[in-house]
């Protein structure tokens, strides 16, 4: 999953990553394709290289600052998201839909959620303002679901141009990575479609984890697996990383 | 909290001298300017220049109907909930981060009805600040749109008179009280921030009074030497307390790291023992201290040395 | 007319300072009377201390900046302004009303100027958001007029509560300070009124200096003259400024 | 020029790559990048940290149909205007400064109707360039309301849905070019500036394009080590030029003081010989000099030493 998102950020980009997948999906892209690359993080912070086995936590830390070339505020970071200089945003799922749209707030109803989740963060702010937004999340059922109970962060809306006419100046959720399957949009309809599988996955495996219809590409073709070089990287960026050294 | 006029907003500062005069004082009567029903707005985000002490004096006092601000919502905001001071909390996320998991205090207090939590994007919650900042009643943003998030707070929907496009308006946050850390300011509240500055500045601006709390408290020498570092002035600010550690155990940048294993088992216990757990915590750590630096020698010397080495660590020193 | 205008100012409060007269009063102010007075600049400069004999000619350059506390951009100091951090604001005026009004930009019409005048700069701004403004200027019936050409900086507008009406969010013009007298404003019409006369000068200078009908108030009052040592401080402070050393 | 929808302006961007490559240009490289009919936005303000040199060159290629933006304006706009480059300037102030009076030039050529002069408060202007920054087509305020100047620009009244309040918007300025001189850059545009900021951050956020030049290129390891003074990321910045006193005869911060005794002889002139002085300035100065080093050998080294000297003087070095 990882692996397939780095490969999907081409060089000479700004890509604005949070911990975990983003993060790592970042640091392997610039290390095996996309040297120049650059990496921005929520926390005002611009340009960092990050420290094999001391990957940061959150976003908003001295792990996440090394070697920046520039710190500033939190705000100021998403400014210049909204202005367009953040190409790629990524975004995780507690719930996502066959519009793309994000759930990351409540599980139920608002007024009486049976699960208060932890909030957007800067989430619904990466969906509104990135000038590409790539979805990583686990493929199952309870997370693909034929409508979020609450659009934290707006993907396609209800498909179709509803997303250029609620007035979002970006064009939102390009693709979705699972451990499943790569997805894309239908031009269209803006509904949610396999595009590539990740080896040894079927359709029907797909299909079985996803909790609404889902279109398919004309050609859905397969994933190539992780080449040894990219998990050699990996293993060494997060070797201590969940230890407290 | 309703959005103030700014001709209200504006006479409540011309009726505060602002003299560049001594403001040092204890945190014990920093605090006392933080009054019942106060929207309280908290400096830095999740682990990061959290102002701990000024936050510890404040649980140790106790308040009610304390309404908590924050970008990103740490622990802190449990201690202020279950603690019975506050009673909502307006912030774009809670937690403390992944190896966490979400937070069961919040999950329990807000589906529950116990607790409000009113949720803004991580841009809107600047902007809200940065308006309050400019002195503005509003921020124009392209944030938010088309979600459900708007239908929630308060916000309004315009076309913008330029180009014809659909612009949310996000209204300014003038919280009644900031509390920042930084990592100098000298007796006058001159202030200085090393590294990201979170949304400090904005909210210091916007606030009707603020409460620093410093890692040194420098000359003014220091300070004018490079007066481009400085980031607050000292005519909004009422109040400068020197607090060496003092968004322990939080990080500050540069000077020590978050102490990772502190939330491990804080975290342990609200598994085991739900808020029971979060009140323990406060009895142990705050209440049962004389003060905040009897809280920070309670970690033991070798640990808090180890933070601070880590933190010299990553800066390359 | 300087030290006018220095008495003017309170201990314990922030002056928005243009260089010129406002400076020299400020700094003035500070030796006498007002020693916990902070200086603010339009170059982003805020709690500067200058030194005698090297005054800056512009707000903008490394003389205004001289020990400042804090160094940042132009358009934040205004914002300090708006916010309502700048108690007072010193405003010179080409041309001057009965109201306050003030005219920098064009003498004559808009579509075929008379004169050009250089613009505002920051004096609406200052005019606009400051929260005490104070006039200083010469005293000649080609100022003093009835109606400016132009309002470049609000004032009272057209009187009574058009100021309020227009939006305007402080008080605006509270005092007009000359090389013949000190004015204020009638409290209901708006109207600039007599209120003190320097040393040696009688209302019928005033008058005859004045190109409107100048209201006066029920006590004038003769101002106090320049104390020696106001006049040993600013020689100091000037010496050498006009000479490029 | 008319007001950009966000899209339009995202889109350009996202056509340019951003890549931290190497962005060093001599100044007549880097200038090709101005085209006829461009709106160029000027860094620093009067006579502070004007970038010269690149201005320099651009009068040098010649250009028809500018527009110069910038806040404050010093004489470098009457070069552009008399140069035939701009027909147009907007700014909130134009001169020197007290002691050289209100500029001939502009008042010649303004009243004459042969240019023209957008006229702006000085924060609204900067609000514009802030507006372009941050991604909007337009911020609030409460400046300009009641004037006379709003009835000769674009700006609109609106009441606050929140407050009721009457604000002013004033629209986003995206500039084609913005020129910026700088203390200190690596050769990717990441860029720092020493003590007062000016317009320049926005100016350079809001801009299509970006020329920076600057007093020092430096070593990446140079910027990384003090990041939080950066104040331009390299993904906004097209190309670097190194300009050792690039700004003069303007001064840069800490570094040297203006030339002062030039402006006299340039308003002298001026005042004998109205818009041919002007025309000989740009003769002597720019047509006849190969570069700009060849324009500051032609102060003599002990003069441009001088200017270093005050300036270190002031800073207390």
């Amino acid at each position: 999953m990882t692996v397939s998102a780095s490969r999907l950020l081409a060089d000479h980009r700004v890509v604005f990553a949070g911990v975990g997948v983003p993060l790592l999906a970042s640091v392997l892209a610039k290390q095996q394709h996309a040297p120049d690359l650059t990496i921005v993080l929520e926390g005002g912070i611009i340009g960092p290289r990050m420290l094999a086995g001391k990957l940061p936590i959150s976003t908003n830390e001295m792990r996440a600052a090394r070697h920046a070339s520039m710190l500033t505020a939190i705000t100021d970071v998403f400014l210049l998201a909204q202005r367009g200089f953040l190409d790629y945003g990524f975004l995780g799922a507690a719930q996502i839909d066959m519009h793309g749209n994000i759930n990351t707030s409540f599980i139920g109803s608002v007024e009486r959620p049976r699960v208060r989740l932890p909030g957007t963060g800067g989430a619904n702010d990466i969906a509104s303002l990135c000038n590409e937004v790539l979805v990583v999340t686990a493929h199952e059922p309870r997370r693909f679901v034929e409508r979020v109970d609450f659009v934290t962060s707006p993907g396609h809306l209800d498909g179709g141009d509803a997303r250029q006419k609620a007035g979002l100046v970006s064009r939102g959720p390009s693709t979705v990575v699972t451990d499943l399957a790569l997805l894309d949009f239908d031009p269209d309809s803006r509904r949610m479609r396999l595009c590539a599988l990740q080896p040894g996955v079927t359709v029907q495996d797909v299909r079985a984890q996803t909790g609404f219809e889902l279109l398919a590409h004309p050609e859905v073709y397969q994933l190539e697996p992780p080449a040894i070089s990219d998990l050699e990287i990996l293993r060494e960026l997060e070797a201590g990383a969940a230890v407290w050294d | 909290m309703a959005v103030s006029p700014a001709r209200r907003l504006r006479e409540e500062l011309a009726r505060k001298p602002s003299p560049p005069a001594d403001k040092l004082l204890l945190a014990e009567a920093a605090m006392r300017l933080v009054r019942d029903g106060d929207h309280v707005a908290v400096g830095g985000t999740l682990y990061s220049r959290t102002p701990m002490l000024l936050l510890f004096e404040l649980l140790r006092q106790g308040r009610a109907g304390l309404t908590i601000s924050r970008p990103l919502s740490c622990y802190e905001a449990e201690l202020f909930l279950v603690g019975g001071l506050a009673d909502g909390i307006v912030t774009s996320w809670v937690g403390i981060g992944l190896p966490w998991g979400i937070s069961r205090v919040v999950r329990e207090l807000v589906e529950g009805g116990r607790a409000t939590y009113e949720e803004w994007s991580h841009l809107a919650l600047g902007l809200r600040y940065k308006a309050g900042a400019m002195g503005v009643p509003f921020l124009p943003t392209f944030t938010m749109l088309g979600s459900d998030l708007t239908g929630l707070v308060d916000t309004h929907e315009m076309t913008c008179p330029f180009t014809g496009e659909t612009v949310l308006l996000v209204p300014a946050l003038n919280p009644d009280v900031a509390l920042v850390h930084v990592h100098r300011a000298d007796r006058f509240g001159n202030a200085q921030i090393d590294g990201y500055t979170h949304m400090d500045a904005d909210m210091v601006a916007a606030a009707r009074t603020v409460i620093v709390s410093t890692e040194e408290v420098v000359d003014a020498e220091r300070i004018t030497k490079c007066a481009d570092a400085t980031v607050i002035p000292h005519f909004q600010v009422d109040a400068v307390v020197e607090a060496p550690m003092g968004a322990f155990p939080h990080e500050c940048y540069g000077r020590y790291e978050a102490d990772f294993a502190h939330f491990d088992d804080y975290v342990a216990a609200v598994r085991r023992d739900g808020l029971a757990a979060v009140s323990a915590y406060l009895d142990r750590n705050v209440h049962r201290q004389p003060d905040f630096a009897a809280f920070l020698a309670s970690f033991g010397r070798s640990r808090l040395e180890g933070q601070q080495a880590r933190a010299a660590e990553l800066m390359g020193r």
